[in-house]
This record gives structure tokens, C-alpha cells and sequence, in this order.
């Protein structure tokens, strides 16, 4: 086996400007991609409680559809079929000096309306796992529905799903090296760009998986300071939790690249 | 002393109620008039849950109308039918009524005085100050000044109760359901809860309570109505329905409530 | 010039930029090449900005086709399934060849390659003859010829490298540049067999713009902007005969 | 909008050769990288349990790296990184009429490889779901450990697993997709290949989204149909799951493409 | 009636048990002689259950030794030294000890016949027959001859009980220990556990039994033992320690107990 220490050194803490572009776009198209699926997620998890079949059904399409198709194919459907369909296209955006290329657009989309449907699974399961009898207190008292919602269910189903949210984060920023094949350059695409002219294909790519490593390390650690803050504001951190969320093994939510 | 029909807070005619196939209340007639404290015994699946919480419309019924302060709830007439009433109408209507559940339902998320102050304040329009203010005099009502800024999850089951009593009060209902208020109490903590229900039925507090405390319902009730099978099989004075009971299922029940 | 290139001053120009000689990223990640020399030279011409948008091979078309570019230039064979679908405006001559492991046997024709594993990246035109050759030789009861398809060039080149295909099947001028690039590794797996002309890939609306690429591309040949880009890259056999 | 729906059909009901080939590859690259996954899976979930440090470490490290870093990444590594520093090389394998491509080969071993580190955790939330009560009978009776785990925890940690373990299998079904970059003909790039001669990017995607969608859907309707048969095989169905099943929600379970 | 030291079945001398920084068991000698029937009492956390664990090694002890049978259990020596046994040495010596947990700890995944035979096919490798037709005559003397074919889950908590306990009598240990055998039953299935250990004890059996139910003690006990954190505080004969009970202690849990 040859390895070349140098040049994966070299590699891993002097990376060329491309490749640091590269992480700046993984971290962006995964940020981005995570915040539509958060404001996706949550109207469809409600549509799929409410008690309108369309909209219920409605939900359930969109989720089953969005889970039971590969995410490749999403991307490429998303950005591709769907021009050629004549439907919508992805044209580059620019305000002053920022501009987001459209393939870039797509790719965003692409993974944030995929989760979507995971997320909007995780606000189900965090809704449902709140207490009954803080609904019917809050009814009883004289509330509206929509406050009934806003004031007493999703605070604590927020505290519900932090977790399974902040495991589902680490999956999208994998997932998002999948947005190299509609040619975003985030690391993955620059890394395989770099090879096409260096053929360093061990050494280059033990450096992404250890960068890769190093992101959603850092960000698993965070998570638990986060939860671990969350809790400090509480009196007992144990009992403020609804019960439902400690079925949520922090383990098996996270169950797939 | 006469009261007129406008003294009558809680009437209900002729309820029914189905779970699927099941019917659980089979023609409940029922009326609680002002200052009244009705307490309502019954085996375990008899009901009394059920009357509870269709007099709040937290089920609706399928038979039957409940009128609270003289007006329906959770129904409108349209027409010469009744059709339910829109979320926010039931929700308006549920002002009048206060419900104490017998596991306390207080937000888990809320301080103490948030739990009190949450409703009059989003619901009924209060100033924050003006709510808090009353939420402290609430809270020394039921014996807990110091707790205001401790998390539920912190406090013991009696001081829970305690405080769901306040925060139904927060509202000014006309009246107060209680469902079993101390039955998921441990012994110790039964004694402080039955005192605040005590302290407001002395206040003229309109109440209807589900209990198995028989000294209180002896001592506090008005009224004790006795239900079986989702039917009202007696009513009378507690004295009358426990010293002399008529029907053979009060009899029964009470053999095993007093033991 | 079309309204929307006016206005933003810029040409979007799709090509897979992994396939040197023609277009390829310079070690800061910068497209250099053959196409990026002449696609710079033609926005300049006309007085715009390049920007190249940068896809898998196979992806080019839909990708145009899908207006997220305005042209393409990444050595795109002209041929008559394609020009059903899109413009072409011819700017060079392309061949064929198969690239192998310095020291393998050579072949002749693609068909010596029989029962041979062989890679390609799809939707090249080298995938086509390769299936062509296919259809012959079992014509012939002859073994077929393995082909595997890559997404890219450089997963396909690394094949021949580490010996888990016999050869790759490529576009010549592609096969040469890294013959040259490293004679210790690789070599021509046999003559250049196919020749083609190629073009820039046009929508078929975009008439204004195909007037305007001829033109400056006509220019370029008469000023010798052309010339010279094709001998900077030494690939003079690939010019167009003005 | 322009939709060629004859194209559609066509592709939908009487796709080509090699399209079946693809669809062909997708299942056999999906149930082997699966039987690896279970089969890596179990192993290190016990030496993760293990009270050897070392091999808890390093099965703490397999799971770690398999998880912290992004499939596709896996699978270039595999087939090329390790060729490139000269460590394995894939070569076709043949036997008699069968016979398995280099590059399928390591797109099963990757996919393997990874799905072992999901497995491996979900057997271990499967082993520790089985009440401790059981192991401490057996082990009263005179069991030494390996027929305790054996004949008491494993039987009961299967059941257990099952669910998760075939929701599992549709994420790998969709994974599968990835193998296309190291030029697997599964049903993505058969696809891709027919749609760079014929441009008729929608309708190929949304036949080949369909397919997924079968698949998965057929496989859950599957699943569904073992667990109830396994359920009624038993006096109580519900007393005789472990309590620790109940805490795998097989929503929450399945949280990824 | 003297005994020679080859009737002692489990010698225990100076057993100390740590739960980290804690000292659970705090010195224990006790030997029990075949045949004999010793109860242990004690509060809660006193060490009851602790003390039957460490005896069948199912927890390492710090300090002392344990032999049954005349054996150590757990341990060998090595040279001057005491080291923890290989798991499946650990393993044999355990065949000598038959537990009984207080929530029955039945195979959930196994019906009745094969939660009593699979240790005497498996460990003691009894053919499968002999095993079967032994399981058979045990569920008999349990009262349970009819529930062979049956899945733990389907059985009461008492059925399951007696099932545990056929099974473990089924590895013919030297000494069986039950811990809190009747504790998670409901109040109707005591007694037939009760039962079949008051057969076993008229059978001869050494049992080492932890339990609430005083009854049963008074009557079947040989002795009496009396745990007060980690150490034996009174020993003697059921007579003398509920009749007059010399360490305040046993006055205060008999006093709990029997309230
Ligand atoms: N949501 C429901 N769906 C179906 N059946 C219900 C529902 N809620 C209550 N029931 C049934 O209605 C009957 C009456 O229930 P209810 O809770 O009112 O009884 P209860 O008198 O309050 O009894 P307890 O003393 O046990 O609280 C019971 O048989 C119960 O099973
Ligand atoms: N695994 C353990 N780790 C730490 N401490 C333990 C453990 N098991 C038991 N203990 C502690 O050891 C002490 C004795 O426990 P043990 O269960 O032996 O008491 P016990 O006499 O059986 O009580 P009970 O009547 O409640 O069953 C208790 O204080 C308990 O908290
Ligand atoms: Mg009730
Ligand atoms: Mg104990």
C-alpha cells in the first residue's frame, strides 16, 4: 500500500480555497435544506392530524411519496424532470454581491422537501406524545383550538422533538453530498474534482470522511449541550419531559446514511 | 327560600351519550341551581366522567341538550335542528364552566403563576398585572403564596391540585366541575385538597363533584345524586340517599365505598 | 442577442469538466481546456461574461433542454438523435479511441475487444459503438463485450489504472492526453477509429443566439484566435478546414 | 406542461431489458448488502455489549465511522480509494452460469458495510430491551453465557429487531440508488442511460419513482404481514414482546432516505 | 439430632458486599444444614435480596467466602489468592442452587414444558424425554399438569410462580432460594404458591426463603434470620424471635409488619 502522508496532510489542514468553498456549501445546502424542512414538516404533520380527510390525505401522499422514493432520484427529478417537464427552472439569483446558483436552488429544495416528510413525522409522533389532558385542560379553560396549539401543545412537543430533529441533522448533512450529481460543488464534488487531476483517491477521500467525521461529531456534541441546557432551565429536568419522548431511543431515530 | 329559573346554572334534559355501539348516559336529567354542591357517586364506569365532561361539551352527545347559565353548549340551533357550534363559540361557552381533573393537567411548561394567569390573560382579555394580582390571591386562597415561580413537575400531587383549582377559578366560571379531584392523591395530601373545596363551597361556589370521599360528600353536599349504568337512580339530601338509601345498587355502593 | 443574455450580460455554458484535454479543472479548481479556451473567447466576442456550469455528461442535454445553461461545450458529438432535440454548431473535428494499461495487447477494431470488460461514462458516444461492436459480435456468436458505465471520467479512468477493466472507451483526444500525461501508466489501447464532428448545443428557440455564436465563431477562424487555441493544445488534426 | 403519457406507460409497464436488469441489480444489491449488514450487524452489536474494552472500542469506532460519514462517500472509498492505495481490488467473479461484477461486488460490500453499523445498533437496543430478569433466570439455572445468549436473549431480542430491521431494509432499497456512481447498472442508471439517448427526463423519473414506490410499499405491506404472523404464533400478542419494543416507534424508526 | 459438617449445604462466613462507595452486606456468616428452612426478614434495602445473589454469585462479594456444598462459588484459588472463576466453572457450580425471583422471570419466548426442561436437556444433558416426562411429573406437584403446552403470558402471576419454581427444581438443586416468591402476586394467588413451598419444605428441601408473609413463616421456618443493614442482627428459632424478639430492630419491622 502506498500512502502519500504529505499530501493527505496537506490535504486535511492546508485544503485549497475550492475545497474550503466546497464545506461552505455543504454547510449551506445542509442548513438551508434543514430549515425548509422544518417549515415544511410542521403544516404537514397538522395537516396530517387535522380532522379534513383531504388535508389528512394530502399529507399522507406527499409523506409516503417522499419516503418511498429514493433521494437521488428527488434530486434529479426535482432539478431536471421538472424543467423538462416545462414545470419550474432553476434560474441563478443575485442580490448584490450574493448569488445562488441554480442547480444549488434545486439541490436545496430537493433535500428540504425530502425532509419534509421526515420531519413533519417528527412533529406527529412529538404532538401526539403530548399529554391528552393538556389539551383538554386548555379546552376546558376556554381556549381556542389555535391556541390550544400554539400556547400548550407545540411548546412541549418542541422540547419533544429536539432530539430526533438534531439526529435527522446529522443524515442531512450527509445526504447532501447527494446534490453533487446536478453538480453542486459542496466537498464531495470538489474532492472527486480534485482527484480528476491528482488520481489520490485513498487519501483524498479518507480526508473528506474525516471531514465529514468532524462535522457531525461536532454538531452531535452540540446537540447535547443544547438538550443538556434545555434542561438546566427546567426544576426537574427528568419529569418536565412528556413521557412520550423517552420512547425515542436516540439511537434507533438516527437508523440510516 | 324560592329561586327563580335563572338561579339554574347546570341544566341538563334527557342526555344521551354513545361511545360507538355503547350507550354510557341513558337520559340524564340533571339541574344545579347557584350555590348548589351536588356531589355525583357511581360505580367505576357508570358515567360519571362521561356527565362531567359532556357538561363541559369535552364530548359531544348524541341526544338531549345541556344548558350552563341558560344557554346551551358546544350547540346552536339552526333551524329547527341542533348543529355543533364552532370551535371558537364552544370555546367561549367553556368560560362558564371550571373543571378540575383528577390528574391535575397542569402545563408541564408553565411556572405556577403562567398556569394561573395564562387564561384570563389570552383568553378572557386581562392585563398581565391585573391577572397576576389575582393569580397571587388565588394562590394564597389555596394555601400556596410561595409557589408562584416553581415548575409543576416540582410540586407534590396535592399542591398540583391545589393549584388546578386556582388556575379554574382564575376564570370566574359559574360553576366548578371536579372529577375525582383526590383519588390519584396520596393519603396525606387528600386532606389539604377537600379543605380548598371545602373553603369554596362555603364561598357559595356552584360545584359538582365526583368523589369517593363520603365524609366530604356528607359534610359539603347539598345534593347527592347517584348514577348507574349511565341512569340517575337517586337524588336527595346526603343524609336521606346514606342514612336511607332506596335503590338496591346505592345500597350496594355504598357496602363497598364505606367498606 | 437574446433578451435575458442582454440583460445579464452573461453566457451559461453546461459541460462535464472532467475530461481533459477538452475541459478540465486546473489544480485551483478553475475549468481549463480546449472548449473552456474557445467558449471564453466566443462570450468575449460577444461581449459577455463566461460561466460554466459544471454536471455529469449525461446530464447535459436535460440540463440544457431545461434552460439551466444557454449552450453546451463539452466535446458534444453532432448526430442526428441529438440534432433532433438540439442545435449543434459544428466548431471541430473529435475521434475515438480505447485507452489501456501501459504493455496490454493492443486492438484493432473495438470488436478485438471481445469478452473484454470495458469501460465507459454514460451517454457518450463511445457507449454506442461499444454496443454497436456488441450487436456484431453476436452476430458472429462471438462473447459480448462488458461495458461499464460511470457517471465520470476519472471513476472510469481509474479502472484501467488498477486493472479492473481492460480498457476504457473514450474520446481520443482524452485517451491521448493521458497517454502523454503518463506513458508509464497508460497508452492507446489502438488508432483513433471514429470521426466526428462537434458542436456547440443550442435549444432550438435560441435562433438569435445561434446566429451570434456563428458569427464570432466565424471571426475567431479568420483572426486566428481559433488556430491558435487548437495549437496551444496541440490538437491541430481536430480544426475545422475553414 | 408537455407529459408524453404513451412514453410513460411504456416505460412503466413494458420497460426494456435492460431496465428489468436494473430492477434485477437494485434487489440483488439491496438484499445482499442487507445479509451483510445482518450478518456484520450482530457480531459487533456483541462486542460493542462485550466487557472487553478493546472490543467495545472497536466496535464503538466501526459504528462511529460508518455513521459519521456519508454513504456515497463509502462507496467511491471502497471501490476506488482502496484500489487506488492498492489494498483490494475487485474483480468479476464467475461460477458456472453466475457471475458478479467487480464494481457490484463493492457496491454490496459498502452498502454492507454501512448498513452493519445500523444493524449493529439496532441489535444492541434489541439485546438490551430483553428484560435482565430472563438472563439472571437462565444464568441461575447453570447456563453459561453463550447458550444464555443464545437460547434466551437472542430469540427474545429477535423479535424485538424485527420491525426496525425491515424498516431498515427500505432505506436500503432507496440507498441502493447510490451504487450508480461506481457504474452498478441498478434501475437509477439504466434510467439515466435511456434518458441521455431519449431527453425525456420526466416521464423516465416519475416511472422509476414509481418503481421505488412499489417496492417499498410492497415490502412494508410484507413486513406488516410477518409481524402478525409471528404475533399470532403466540398465546398473547402484545405480553409477549418485550416492553422495550414499544419504545421503537415504526414511524420515528425510519427517519432517512 | 447432631449433624456432621458434610450437612451444611451453604457456609457463608464474613460476606461483605460493596455497591460502590456503599457496604451493603457487612460481614454475614450463616450456614444452613440440609433439610432446613431458614426465612430471612429484614426492611427494605436491609440486604435480603443482595444476600441470595451473592449465594447463587449472581453478584461478586468483596470480602469473605461462600461455599455450598462444601465448595466455593464463583471463586478458586490460585495459589494464596482468590480469584473470580471462568463463567462456565461459575456456571456448573450454580446447578447446586435453585433461585425463585420475585417476578417469576419465566422464558417469555418458551411455553411451559420448555421453560422447565430446556437447563436439564441443555446443561445437565438429560435426553429430552426423561426431561419432558420429569417436567411433566413436576408441574404435577406444582398443581399446574395441564398448562404444559402453554406461553407464560397466558398464565396468572401464582401459575407463573409455580411454574419458576418446577423449574428450577427440575436441575435437583442442593438448596433452593426464593426471593419475595409471593410479593408481586395479586392477594388470591398467594396462597397456592404458599402451598406448594410448604410441600417442599414437608419434603425435606434446604430453602432459604425472603418474605413478608408471617404466617408462613411461623409455621414452616426452621430458623429465622434477621437482616438490619447488611448484618444478621437476631437468629433463633420462629418462637423466639416473634415471641420475644431481643433486637429493637425485629421489634420495629415485626411491629411494621404484622401491624
Ligand atoms: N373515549 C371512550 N371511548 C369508548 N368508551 C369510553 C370512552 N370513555 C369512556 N368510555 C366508557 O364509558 C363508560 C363510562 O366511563 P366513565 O369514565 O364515564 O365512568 P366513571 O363513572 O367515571 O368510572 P370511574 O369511576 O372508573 O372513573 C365506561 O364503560 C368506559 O369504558
Ligand atoms: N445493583 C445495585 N447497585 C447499587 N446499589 C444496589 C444495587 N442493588 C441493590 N442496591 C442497594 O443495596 C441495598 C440493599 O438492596 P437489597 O435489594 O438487597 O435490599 P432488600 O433487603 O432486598 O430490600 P427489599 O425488601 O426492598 O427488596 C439497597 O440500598 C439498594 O439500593
Ligand atoms: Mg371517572
Ligand atoms: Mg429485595
Amino acid at each position: 500500500m502506498h500512502f502519500d502522508w504529505p499530501y493527505f496532510w496537506q490535504q486535511l489542514f492546508h485544503p485549497g480555497d475550492a475545497f474550503l468553498l466546497g464545506l461552505w456549501l455543504t454547510i449551506l445546502v445542509s442548513v438551508s435544506g434543514q430549515a425548509i424542512g422544518l417549515a415544511i414538516g410542521l403544516p404537514v404533520a397538522l395537516a396530517r392530524l387535522s380532522r379534513s380527510p383531504i388535508l389528512a390525505w394530502a399529507a399522507r401522499g406527499y409523506i409516503l411519496v417522499m419516503r418511498g422514493t429514493p433521494l437521488l432520484v428527488q434530486i434529479v427529478f426535482i432539478y431536471t424532470g421538472l424543467a423538462a417537464a416545462d414545470l419550474v427552472r432553476f434560474h441563478d439569483w443575485h442580490a448584490g454581491p450574493f448569488s445562488l446558483a441554480g442547480n444549488v436552488q434545486a439541490g436545496i429544495l430537493a433535500l428540504g422537501l425530502n425532509e419534509g416528510a421526515y420531519m413533519a413525522e417528527i412533529f406527529r409522533a412529538g404532538i401526539t406524545a403530548v399529554d391528552r389532558g393538556q389539551t383538554e385542560a386548555a379546552k376546558a379553560l376556554g381556549m381556542p383550538p389555535m391556541m390550544v396549539l400554539r400556547r400548550i401543545v407545540l411548546p412541549q412537543a418542541l422540547r419533544i422533538v429536539l432530539l430526533p430533529i438534531g439526529n435527522q441533522f446529522n443524515i442531512m448533512l450527509k445526504n447532501s453530498t447527494l446534490v453533487s450529481i446536478i453538480g453542486v460543488s459542496e466537498m464531495l464534488l470538489v474532492t472527486e474534482t480534485i482527484n480528476s487531476a491528482t488520481f489520490r483517491t485513498f487519501e483524498l477521500y479518507s480526508a473528506l470522511g474525516l471531514y465529514f467525521l468532524a462535522l457531525t461529531s461536532i454538531w452531535t456534541l452540540l446537540l447535547r449541550w443544547i438538550e443538556r441546557r434545555m434542561d438546566a432551565g427546567r426544576d426537574h429536568p427528568g419529569a418536565a419531559r412528556a413521557e412520550g419522548a423517552a420512547g425515542v431511543d436516540p439511537v434507533l431515530s438516527e437508523v440510516s446514511p | 327560600m324560592t329561586r327563580g329559573m335563572t338561579d339554574v346554572v347546570i341544566a341538563a334534559e334527557g342526555v344521551e351519550k354513545w361511545f360507538g355501539p355503547r350507550k354510557i348516559l341513558d337520559g340524564i336529567d340533571l339541574s344545579v341551581r347557584r350555590g348548589e354542591v351536588v356531589v355525583l357517586i357511581g360505580s367505576s364506569g357508570s358515567g360519571k366522567t362521561t356527565l362531567l365532561r359532556c357538561i363541559d361539551h369535552l364530548e359531544t352527545i348524541e341526544a338531549g341538550r345541556i344548558e350552563v347559565n341558560g344557554q346551551p353548549i358546544g350547540y346552536r340551533a339552526r333551524g329547527h335542528r341542533w348543529v355543533e357550534d364552532r370551535e371558537t363559540a364552544i370555546a367561549r361557552r367553556r368560560r362558564d364552566v371550571g373543571m378540575v381533573f383528577q390528574r391535575f393537567n397542569l402545563f408541564a411548561h408553565m411556572n405556577v403563576l403562567d398556569n394561573i394567569t395564562i387564561a384570563p390573560i389570552r383568553v378572557r382579555g386581562v392585563p398581565r398585572v391585573e391577572a397576576e394580582f389575582e393569580a397571587r390571591a388565588l394562590l394564597a386562597r389555596v394555601g400556596l403564596p410561595e409557589k408562584e415561580a416553581v415548575f409543576p413537575a416540582s410540586l407534590s400531587g396535592g399542591q398540583q391540585q391545589r393549584v388546578a383549582i386556582a388556575r379554574a377559578l382564575a376564570m370566574h366560571p359559574a360553576v366548578m366541575l371536579f372529577d375525582e379531584p383526590t383519588s390519584a392523591l396520596d393519603p396525606e395530601m387528600v386532606g389539604e385538597v377537600l379543605a380548598v373545596m371545602r373553603g369554596l363551597a362555603a364561598d357559595g361556589m356552584t360545584m359538582v363533584v365526583v368523589t369517593h370521599e363520603m365524609g366530604f360528600a356528607r359534610q359539603v353536599a347539598h345534593r347527592v345524586v347517584v348514577l348507574d349504568a349511565g341512569r340517575i337512580v337517586e337524588s336527595g339530601p346526603p343524609d336521606q340517599v346514606f342514612g336511607a338509601p332506596r335503590h338496591p345498587r346505592t345500597r350496594a355502593l355504598l357496602g363497598a365505598v364505606l367498606h | 442577442l437574446p433578451a435575458h443574455i442582454d440583460r445579464t450580460k452573461t453566457i451559461r455554458y453546461c459541460s462535464a469538466v472532467n475530461l481533459p484535454p477538452m475541459e478540465f479543472m486546473n489544480a485551483q479548481t478553475q475549468p481549463v481546456g480546449v472548449d473552456v479556451d474557445l467558449g471564453d473567447a466566443l462570450a468575449h466576442r460577444l461581449g459577455l461574461k463566461p460561466v460554466w456550469v459544471n454536471m455529469p455528461f449525461a446530464g447535459l442535454i436535460p440540463a440544457l433542454l431545461a434552460d439551466h445553461c444557454d449552450a453546451i461545450i463539452s466535446q458534444l458529438f453532432i448526430k442526428d438523435s441529438r440534432l433532433k432535440v438540439i442545435d449543434e454548431i459544428p466548431y471541430m473535428y473529435s475521434h475515438e479511441a480505447v485507452l489501456m494499461k501501459a504493455g496490454a495487447p493492443k486492438v484493432a477494431t473495438l470488436e478485438g475487444l471481445s469478452g473484454r470488460k470495458v469501460a465507459t461514462v454514460t451517454g457518450t458516444t463511445a457507449t454506442i459503438l461499444l454496443q454497436k461492436a456488441n450487436t456484431a459480435l453476436q452476430a458472429a456468436h462471438k462473447p459480448l463485450i462488458d461495458i461499464v458505465m460511470f457517471p465520470e471520467n476519472t471513476q472510469a479512468l481509474q479502472q484501467v489504472q488498477f486493472g479492473q477493466v481492460a480498457a476504457y472507451g473514450v474520446a481520443y483526444e482524452t485517451a491521448r492526453y493521458y497517454s502523454h500525461l503518463d506513458p508509464s501508466q497508460f497508452e492507446l489501447g489502438g488508432p483513433p477509429y471514429f470521426k466526428i464532428a462537434t458542436g456547440v448545443g443550442l435549444r432550438k428557440d435560441e435562433a438569435t443566439l445561434n446566429t451570434a455564436l456563428r458569427g464570432a465563431l466565424a471571426a475567431m477562424m479568420k483572426d486566428g484566435t481559433y488556430q491558435h487555441i487548437f495549437t496551444k493544445w496541440n490538437l491541430q488534426i481536430d480544426m475545422l478546414k475553414p
